[in-house]
């Protein structure tokens, strides 16, 4: 395939770039692999390129039923940070960090991870005292977390409105220096070399329409639009449409709800914002994309959807808390806004398990926050995968715990999916 | 999307809060089966496609009803009131008020 | 002709000069210019610079498709980059800048990257800047995004306002062109609720353009006129210049932006600079016309070329000549039009280049009566200049094998009007729609399937005859109105007349790309704004991003702020042709809102700043304010934290107000409480069900605490319930919780005991309240409520009595957060402010003070009781030591699943006290550990949830979470750490109350 | 002072602002300060009963469904949602009379006296200053006088009764009066509003 650096650059500069590679081979299907995994997502490709790269198993192939990175890892506001409270989280999501921080070199593609910094402000002393425990136990577990007060956050962010007379005054916030943000496709296209070289086959527009089984019930392969393919194991990394695929296996409900979250670009500007800033008092993030576009994040629609698109009030909502926090954002505009569907699960938490059947592996529940765990997830499916056991960091991350009553619930919603 | 209440006729959807899955049932009150409550509380079809679900009308009336939706098009269908009130809201009526708010 | 401007025509006022600057440089105009019209008038030829090689960049088209005349206009707080210089309408004193260049727009130093060119192709950054060390992305990143990125944002804030409103109608006409007048008309006429909107500040469409055709007879943009006014005498017709459809949204709900003052020097007499419209209606007509698409070759980027279209509407709109010679070069019979009517209004046309070899008579004959020069099968294979248009290569082409010749020929020109065919403008009906259809004869796209209430008619659904677009938007209006359950009668056709001259787009060659066959192989462009080339769509392809969605994603076709307008077909066409497969089967990318970029403000409106959320104040707000109350939020709640005396800060005051309470008398504002009335004759049976404590026994005229848990076994809500009457409760709840918890309990008696006789009404609002605390709180009541025994005879512990206070109705509730003796006083809302100063009357005797929030908390820790910080979701009843409150004899929400053995386990998190054994304060947040030092804490063992100064017990005390709880921790000594603020210090884990536990204080 | 203090008391200065034009202000609009609001529920099964009782003590007869008001000389009616009305009325003792005739088994009064702040606007704008908030058709053909709507405007829940062609009466959870006020008269600049002294 060819390693990418400078020199190849410049070599291939001067033969007209007629030299480079397919970034992924595009082969037909075999009749029958060692591990197919269904969703050419974030996960779905980081499980194989692990598969191969830690378990040398490379007889995987990656089935997307449209066109590689469609879903939610080409989507999202790609946010990186591993800012969680609860142990089982922050020990997945810095695992998770720690990949990235090497993950361009280990790919050799120029992914884009850029430490800039996530800032959460806080608008209360309450607030502040939530993000305390929360920074405290980063820190107690080896996490980098910061408290900022109202003039160190006015130092990182220029321009926010750190007035007392703010509608929400910002007191302070808690920042995590080595979050920041990637550049998303290139996680996708990235995980897709990698895998393809290493021998995995990427099968697009292939859509897995039902399961195979033998006698005993378990999992034998699955039934696509190209045909039908046998697998020893199959494992799902589907996001959003998990409810659905689950479905065509036999499995009828899952503790999963799909939401809409939408996002929202606007033109090219010279750099304005330089990390990543989320309002407290509200549900918005902002960052800006190296190519100039003030990338936003807001709440979920609210309601069930499988539509890749949502509706205004969260877009005027957005734009209203962004104005809030910059009073000079007003006169930008919005240049594209549109929606990705989230795997909402029913503590806010992931699901990285075997089974739900014999032969079955299941990667789910990632609501709005599985761009950041790509890495880590894909590190630990493959390893779950290949062990038939779930590693220690995704071992609280079963399907049993919602029964259990071991919920992992960052927010302290409960049950309702919309209020992770 | 506009939500058709079945007391207040159409309305847009910042009036209303959503309330989930609405073909779940809930165990008898001495239901001591855990198994069934914790399908009830955890467990959801999540359908693509039509969807049978709960919407309150926080900003307005606060009736809860439930909406035929289709989670795929977002496409509605006809709502219906439920609770002790649910009976006392013949078509009729409905769609008399909606003419008028629509 | 004075510089560029014609001598006559157009539809500028020139007896209104206007007078502008562009980087500086002082120009004039006229009303009815565009800034881009104004410059070009000017003889300005060179308006910015591209975004990735910082090439010149001239105009290119006449409208919002605008790839490269970008310009920052207005300054300061105003300031508004990658503003198009084709929408800008000129006034008075407009200032305008151009941007992405340095030190100025004629030399730009970063123009050198272009000799980076080879290397900058597509994906170039994916392959490099990934050493030498991990971090290397954060050194190249730094100047990556300085060059990137195009204009710049205003630093300081908008003074202008923006407004949001609601338009409700019956049909909605999105374009008001030919056929969007047309539909419009026949709609109005069935007496439906019409709104008819365009972007441009009039109605007309192309017909703006046109001055040779007629409609029954008469001139057509007297036709335009004659039916606007017709449409604006209705009642029920809403006309929307300057109005934009952006978003087609579900069940069709349309966002709309009115610039309503866009167009002035700043906005006059309150007015917004803009307006953002809902727009609900029952059926819409999408006339929003077509685009013109280039062609690619060899410097098709260079100041001078542009869409013929374009240069026949400058001259025609405002009277102004793009050029004095021009090339124009088209693959279809539309342009000849522009050629003529250029050559008519004085432009030398120095040729008419087209592939093609036949060409209709009517417009051979009309070329040669101008005597102008017609290359027919031939092509433009190259275009140069520099910062201005100088001479255009051509090449003779064979159609039948699609090759270019090798005999070229030099043309001077400083215009090229290019075009290559057009495309509709689709994008409200894809974004409402199924997939996007192609069509042969117009080779390109038309609207899909309509998924919602729309008809698309005219240039836009592929109609580009004048006679076709009204007929369609007649019967579109017609369908329209039907839809809405209107009847419409038909309206006659009207006759059209067009010059003979006038082609069609419809009559094209597909040609996309010219390749010379041997020579120099310079830049041909595909996206101007992105700078993404012909190469790189090929590039993209070698590389396997094959998908539409892939290539865009891989080299940003399409990305940019004009969202690839006059772009994307002719991408879509090369990767077709690098893939040797059809168009159709490639496809096109996802068509998203807005069709043109909206203003955030705009999308905010006024609810933002101040507006952003409503504040929720108590009755008595502004007491708390005067007394120099520092006000906190909570929720949408404002609250008095503390009343800070002169010299005192947070700690001194609330020490001060805690004590004075435990000493006194202190009073609080309680209003903020959820407040609901349970009223029925079931209404006890209820609140046995959804507390977990019992209810059946409580007796009228009595409160009792209560505990709600949720579903899933969690604690939910807690507070305390009061018997008013047989069948009359005031539930109280936490503040954070009101809501929720009302809708919870309208939850349970609509789908699960509807057959209670129960009603639910908020009454937060309904309700002020004080809780009065201290030794010496009886006695202040005692002073001004003269109708109630107020000793424990007459309101026992947990108590509730109606009574009056110096002629204010109230209700006395004798309970207490504080531990002290004490009473809540409620009144109707209206008398709070009344109430509260009376009560600070009477208090004055015995040294009654105010206390805030902070008291409170002091208080309700010194005691143990928990609060929102300790209700944080993930607690059990248990935990929190409050399992008694869960009975064992009744059922109710959450008992089944608070059973489950992981709710029940010994090593949960439960409520403990910790003291500082080190005498420093303890901070909320902390976590305890049991390592000695900061460097090796240890693992977290649970975490500090609320921490006061106990005045009671002169110690730093706090509640906190701990593994396994009370029990196997007693006065163990632990330490809590906080790493964040720089703290390990050690505490001594206590029972969590630490003053009176056996509750003495409340019943003297 | 008068023990009652009024949620806009301070907010609502008589005057004139906002956008001058020839026609003059383009809504008036004021502090409404009804004697009493009770909410009244009936049971499913003992509505015709109570609506009869509504009907004979306030002298009106009950609109047949939500969304409508009815007016006499003792108070409007507002039907708010099957069984459920708003009584806003200034008839002194109406609160004690109807509590005395309705009993549990027969329905439920809720005094919602102080729980809600009223607002009256008048003028010829008054629609267009109402839509900037409400996303409800206010067409006189599509809400007719004596139309009502519980809806939400700046996130504010409210109930809104046309009176007629261009009046609207407005009863807002007191709690945010002044934050409705201040968004309402900040949508009313555009035009021009006179705040006129509060009545009843
Ligand atoms: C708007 C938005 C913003 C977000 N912001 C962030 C953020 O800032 N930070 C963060 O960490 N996370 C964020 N997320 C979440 C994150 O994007 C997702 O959690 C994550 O990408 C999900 O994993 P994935 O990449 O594998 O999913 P996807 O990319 O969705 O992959 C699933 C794939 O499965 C395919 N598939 C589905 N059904 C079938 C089938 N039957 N057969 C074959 N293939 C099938 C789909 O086509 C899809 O390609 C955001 C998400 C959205 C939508
Ligand atoms: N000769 C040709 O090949 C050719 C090609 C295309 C069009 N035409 C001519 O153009 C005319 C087409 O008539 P038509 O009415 O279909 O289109 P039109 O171009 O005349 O009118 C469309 C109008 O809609 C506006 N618009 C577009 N999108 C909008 C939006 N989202 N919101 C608000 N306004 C929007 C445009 O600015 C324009 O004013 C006919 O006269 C036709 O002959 C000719
Ligand atoms: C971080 C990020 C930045 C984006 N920047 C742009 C942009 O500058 N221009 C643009 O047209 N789209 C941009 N997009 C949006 C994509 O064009 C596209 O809308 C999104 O990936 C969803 O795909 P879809 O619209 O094809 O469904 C961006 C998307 C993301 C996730
Ligand atoms: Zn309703």
């Amino acid at each position: 395939m060819g390693n990418y650096s400078v020199f190849s650059l410049v070599k291939n500069a001067m033969t007209g770039h007629q030299g480079w590679q397919r970034a992924w081979r595009s082969p037909a299907p075999k009749p029958e692999y060692d591990v197919i995994i269904v969703g050419g997502g974030g996960h779905g490709l980081a499980t194989a390129y692990y598969l191969a790269k830690e378990h040398g198993i490379t007889n995987v192939a990656v089935i997307e039923k449209g066109w590689l990175g469609g879903g939610n890892v080409g989507r999202n506001t790609t946010i990186v940070r591993s800012n969680y409270m609860l142990p089982s989280n922050t020990r997945f999501y810095e695992w998770s960090m720690k990949l990235w921080e090497g993950l361009s070199q280990d790919l050799n593609y120029n992914v884009m991870f850029s430490s800039r910094g996530v800032v959460n402000l806080a608008h209360t002393p309450a607030q502040i005292d939530a993000f305390s425990r929360r920074g405290n136990s980063m820190r107690l577990q080896g996490v980098d977390a910061e408290l900022l007060d109202r003039d160190q956050v006015a130092r990182m962010v220029p321009g926010l409105d750190v007035s007392a007379n703010a509608r929400f005054p910002i007191l302070g916030g808690l920042c995590q220096p080595r979050g920041g943000t990637a550049r998303h496709d290139a996680v996708a296209w990235g995980y897709a070399r990698g895998a393809s070289d290493r021998g995995v086959d990427i099968i697009e527009q292939c859509e897995t329409t039902g399961f195979l089984f033998d006698n005993t019930g378990r999992v034998t392969g699955v039934q696509t639009s190209r045909g039908e393919i046998r697998a020893k194991k199959v494992a799902v990394a589907v996001a959003g449409n998990t409810g659905a695929v689950m479905r065509t296996a036999g499995v009828e409900t899952l503790p999963i709800e799909s939401h809409v979250l939408q996002a929202f670009v606007s033109e090219p500007l010279k750099p304005l914002i330089d990390t990543v800033v989320t309002f407290g008092a509200g549900h918005l993030y902002i960052s800006q994309s190296d190519k100039g576009g003030l990338v936003f994040g807001g709440d979920i629609d609210g309601y069930n959807s499988y539509a890749q698109r949502g509706n205004l009030p969260i877009i005027e909502h957005v734009a209203a808390e962004a104005l809030a926090m910059f009073p000079n954002l007003s006169r930008l505009r919005l240049l594209r806004h549109w929606g990705g569907i989230m795997d909402m699960s029913m503590d806010g938490s992931p699901i990285i398990t075997t089974g739900p059947l014999d032969g079955l592996y299941l990667n789910a529940g990632w609501c709005y926050g599985g761009f950041k765990a790509t890495p880590a997830s894909g590190w630990c499916f493959a390893w779950t995968i290949a062990k038939d056991e779930p590693h220690a960091f995704n071992a609280d991350f079963t399907l049993e715990r919602f029964h259990h009553g071991r919920v992992i619930d960052e927010r302290g919603a409960g049950p309702t999916p919309r209020l992770h | 999307m506009r939500i058709p209440c079945p007391c207040c006729g159409e309305r847009d959807l910042g009036e209303f809060t959503y309330g989930g899955d609405a073909t779940i049932s809930r165990p008898a009150m001495d239901e001591t089966d855990l198994n069934l409550w914790n399908h009830f509380v955890y467990n959801r079809e999540n359908p693509r496609g039509p969807h049978l679900e709960y919407w309150q009308h926080t900003g307005g009336c606060r009736a809860w009803f439930k909406l035929q939706r289709n989670v795929l098009t977002h496409e509605v269908g006809a709502s219906e009131l439920v609770g002790p009130w649910a009976a006392a809201s013949p078509d009729d009526e409905t769609t008399g008020q909606r003419e008028i708010a629509e | 002709m004075s510089g560029y401007r014609l001598n006559s025509g157009g539809l500028v006022d020139r007896t209104k000069r206007l007078n502008f600057t562009f980087d500086g440089k002082s120009y004039s105009g006229f009303e009815g210019d565009t800034l881009a019209s104004a410059l070009l008038a000017n003889g300005v030829s060179l308006f910015g610079r591209s975004f990735k090689y910082h090439r010149p960049r001239g105009v290119y088209s006449a409208g919002p498709e605008e790839p490269n005349a970008l310009v920052t206009l207005r300054s300061g707080g105003r300031a508004e980059p990658n503003t198009k210089a084709t929408v800008i309408e000129l006034y008075e004193g407009l200032e305008a800048q151009s941007q992405n260049c340095w030190p100025s727009l004629e030399h730009d130093l970063l123009s050198i990257n272009q000799l980076g060119g080879p290397m900058l192709v597509a994906g170039f950054y994916y392959k490099t800047f990934m050493g030498p060390t991990r971090k290397a992305w954060m050194f190249y990143e730094h100047f990556i995004r300085k060059a990137a990125g195009l204009g710049a944002a205003a630093k300081e804030a908008d003074p202008d306002r923006y407004e949001k409103s609601n338009l409700f109608c019956d049909v909605l006409v999105v374009g008001a062109g030919p056929s969007g007048l047309a539909a419009a008309l026949t709609a109005a006429r069935s007496g439906a609720r019409v709104v008819l909107a365009d972007e441009n500040p009039e109605a007309g469409g192309a017909l703006l353009g046109e001055s040779q055709d007629t409609i029954d007879g008469q001139p057509a943009q007297d036709w335009v006129a004659k039916t606007l006014a017709e449409l604006t005498a209705l009642p029920d017709v809403t006309f929307m210049p300057r109005t934009t459809v952006y978003g087609y949204y579900d069940h069709n709900i349309l966002g709309a932006v009115e610039r309503v003052a866009d167009h002035l020097a700043t906005p006059v007499n309150h007015q917004p600079r803009q307006k953002h419209w809902t727009i609900r209606c029952a059926s819409v007509v999408i006339a929003t016309g077509a685009i013109e698409r280039p062609i690619v070759f060899d410097g098709n980027d260079t100041p001078g070329v542009m869409l013929a279209d374009a240069t026949r509407r400058f001259a025609q709109r405002q009277g102004v000549a793009v050029g004095r010679q021009a090339v124009v070069f088209t693959n279809n019979d539309s342009a000849y039009r522009a050629a003529l009517d250029l050559k008519d209004a004085g432009v030398d046309i120095a040729a008419i280049v087209d592939p093609r070899n036949t060409i209709p008579d009517a417009l051979t004959e009309a070329v040669q009566t101008r005597g102008i020069r017609l290359l027919s099968g031939h092509v433009v294979t190259g275009a140069k200049g520099g910062k201005r248009l100088k001479t255009v290569e051509v090449a003779t082409f064979d159609a039948g094998s699609q090759s270019v010749g090798e005999s070229k020929e030099w043309i001077a020109a400083d215009t090229l009007a290019v075009s290559g065919g057009w495309t509709p403008t689709i994008h409200l009906a894809s974004q409402a729609g199924d997939k996007p259809v192609f069509d042969d004869k117009i080779a390109s796209f038309v609207p899909g399937k309509a998924l919602q209430a729309w008809r698309a008619v005219g240039a836009c659904n592929g109609d580009f005859g004048l006679a076709d677009c009204l007929s369609a938007g007649s019967k579109a209006g017609a369908g329209a109105v039907e839809d809405a359950g209107f009847t419409s009668e038909a309206t006659p056709t009207p006759d059209v007349a067009v010059p003979a001259h006038a082609g069609s787009g419809g009559s094209l060659y597909p040609i996309w790309e010219i390749s010379r066959p041997s020579g120099p192989k310079g830049k041909k462009f595909v996206d101007l704004q992105h700078d993404v080339t012909a190469e790189d769509v090929r590039l993209a392809q070698r590389e396997g991003f094959e998908s539409v969605e892939h290539l865009k994603r891989y080299t940003t076709l399409g990305m940019a702020a004009d969202q690839g307008k006059t772009s994307n077909v002719n991408g879509l066409a090369l990767m077709a042709a690098a893939l040797e497969r059809s168009i159709p089967e490639v496809g096109t990318t996802r068509f998203r809102p807005p069709y043109t970029p909206v203003t955030l403000g705009a999308l905010g409106g006024r609810e933002t700043g101040h507006h952003l959320a409503p504040v929720r104040r108590t009755p008595m707000h502004d007491w708390h304010v005067k007394a120099g109350a520092d006000m906190l939020t909570a929720g949408q709640w404002m609250r008095p934290q503390v009343y800070r005396k002169a010299g005192e800060d947070v700690f001194a005051a609330y020490v001060r107000e805690a004590k004075a309470v435990r000493e006194g008398v202190g009073m609080v504002d309680v209003s903020t409480l959820g407040k609901i009335a349970v009223q029925g004759p079931d209404a006890q049976n209820f609140l046995n069900l959804v507390y977990s404590n019992g209810f059946k026994t409580l007796a009228v005229g009595k409160a009792r605490y209560g505990l709600m848990l949720r579903e899933d076994g969690f604690v939910y809500d807690d507070g305390t319930t009061w018997r008013l009457g047989e069948t009359e409760y005031l539930m109280t709840t936490t503040t954070a919780n009101a809501a929720g918890v009302l809708a919870h309990l309208e939850f349970l008696l609509a789908t699960v005991w509807p057959e209670l006789r129960v009603q639910v009404t908020s009454v937060t609002e309904q309700w002020a309240g004080v809780a009065v605390a201290g030794p010496k709180s009886r006695a202040t009541l005692e002073s001004v409520i003269k109708d109630l025994d107020l000793s424990n005879e007459g309101v026992p512990f947990m108590g509730v009595q109606p009574g009056t206070l110096d002629g204010i109705p109230v209700l006395v509730a004798r309970l207490s957060f504080s531990g002290e003796m004490a009473f809540e006083v409620y009144t109707g809302a209206n008398y709070g402010a009344a109430l509260w100063d009376k009560l600070m009357a009477a208090g004055e005797a015995f040294g009654l003070v105010p206390y805030g929030t902070e008291a409170l908390g002091t208080l309700r820790i010194e005691k143990g009781h928990v609060a929102g910080p300790e209700l944080d979701g993930r607690t059990t009843a248990k935990d929190l030591g409050l399992g008694g409150m869960a009975s064992r004899k009744k059922h109710y929400i959450g008992r089944p699943l608070m059973e489950r053995e992981a709710l029940n386990e010994d090593n949960r998190l439960g409520l403990v006290g910790v003291i500082s054994s080190n005498g420093k304060p303890l901070r909320a947040g902390s976590h305890l550990v049991a390592g000695q030092t900061a460097e090796q804490p240890g693992k977290s063992l649970g975490h500090v949830s609320s921490t006061t100064y106990s005045p009671a017990i002169d110690k730093f005390v706090a509640l906190a979470m701990l593994e396994g709880g009370l029990e196997p921790n007693e006065n163990r000594e632990l330490f809590a750490a906080d790493p964040l603020r720089g703290g390990h210090d050690p505490v001594q884990v206590v029972h969590p109350c630490f003053f009176d536990k056996d509750g003495s204080r409340m019943h003297v | 002072m008068s023990n009652l203090v009024y949620a806009l008391e301070d907010a609502a200065q008589p005057g004139v602002y906002g956008a001058a034009g020839t026609e003059g202000p383009g809504v008036t609009i004021s502090e409404h300060r009804p004697e009493s609001m009770l909410q009244l529920g009936a049971w499913p099964d003992t509505q015709a009963s109570f609506e009869a009782l509504l009907a004979s003590t306030l002298n009106l007869s009950v609109p047949s469904r939500p969304g409508l008001a009815s007016v006499s000389s003792e108070g409007s009616l507002l039907v708010i949602a099957p069984g459920r009305y708003l009584l806003v009325s200034d008839k002194p003792g109406i609160t004690q009379q109807l509590s005395g005739q309705i009993d549990a088994d027969q329905g439920v009064v809720t005094d919602l006296s102080h729980a809600r702040a009223g607002i009256r606007m008048t003028g010829r704008n008054a629609a267009d200053v109402l839509r900037k908030g409400f996303a409800i058709d206010l067409d006189i053909r599509k809400f007719p006088v004596h139309s009502v709507a519980q809806t939400t405007f700046h996130h504010i829940g409210l109930t809104l009764h046309r009176t007629d062609e261009t009046t609207f009466e407005l009863f807002i959870f007191r709690g945010f009066a002044l934050s409705f006020w201040e968004a309402l008269t900040d949508a009313a600049l555009e035009y021009g509003y006179q705040v006129a002294g509060a009545g009843q």
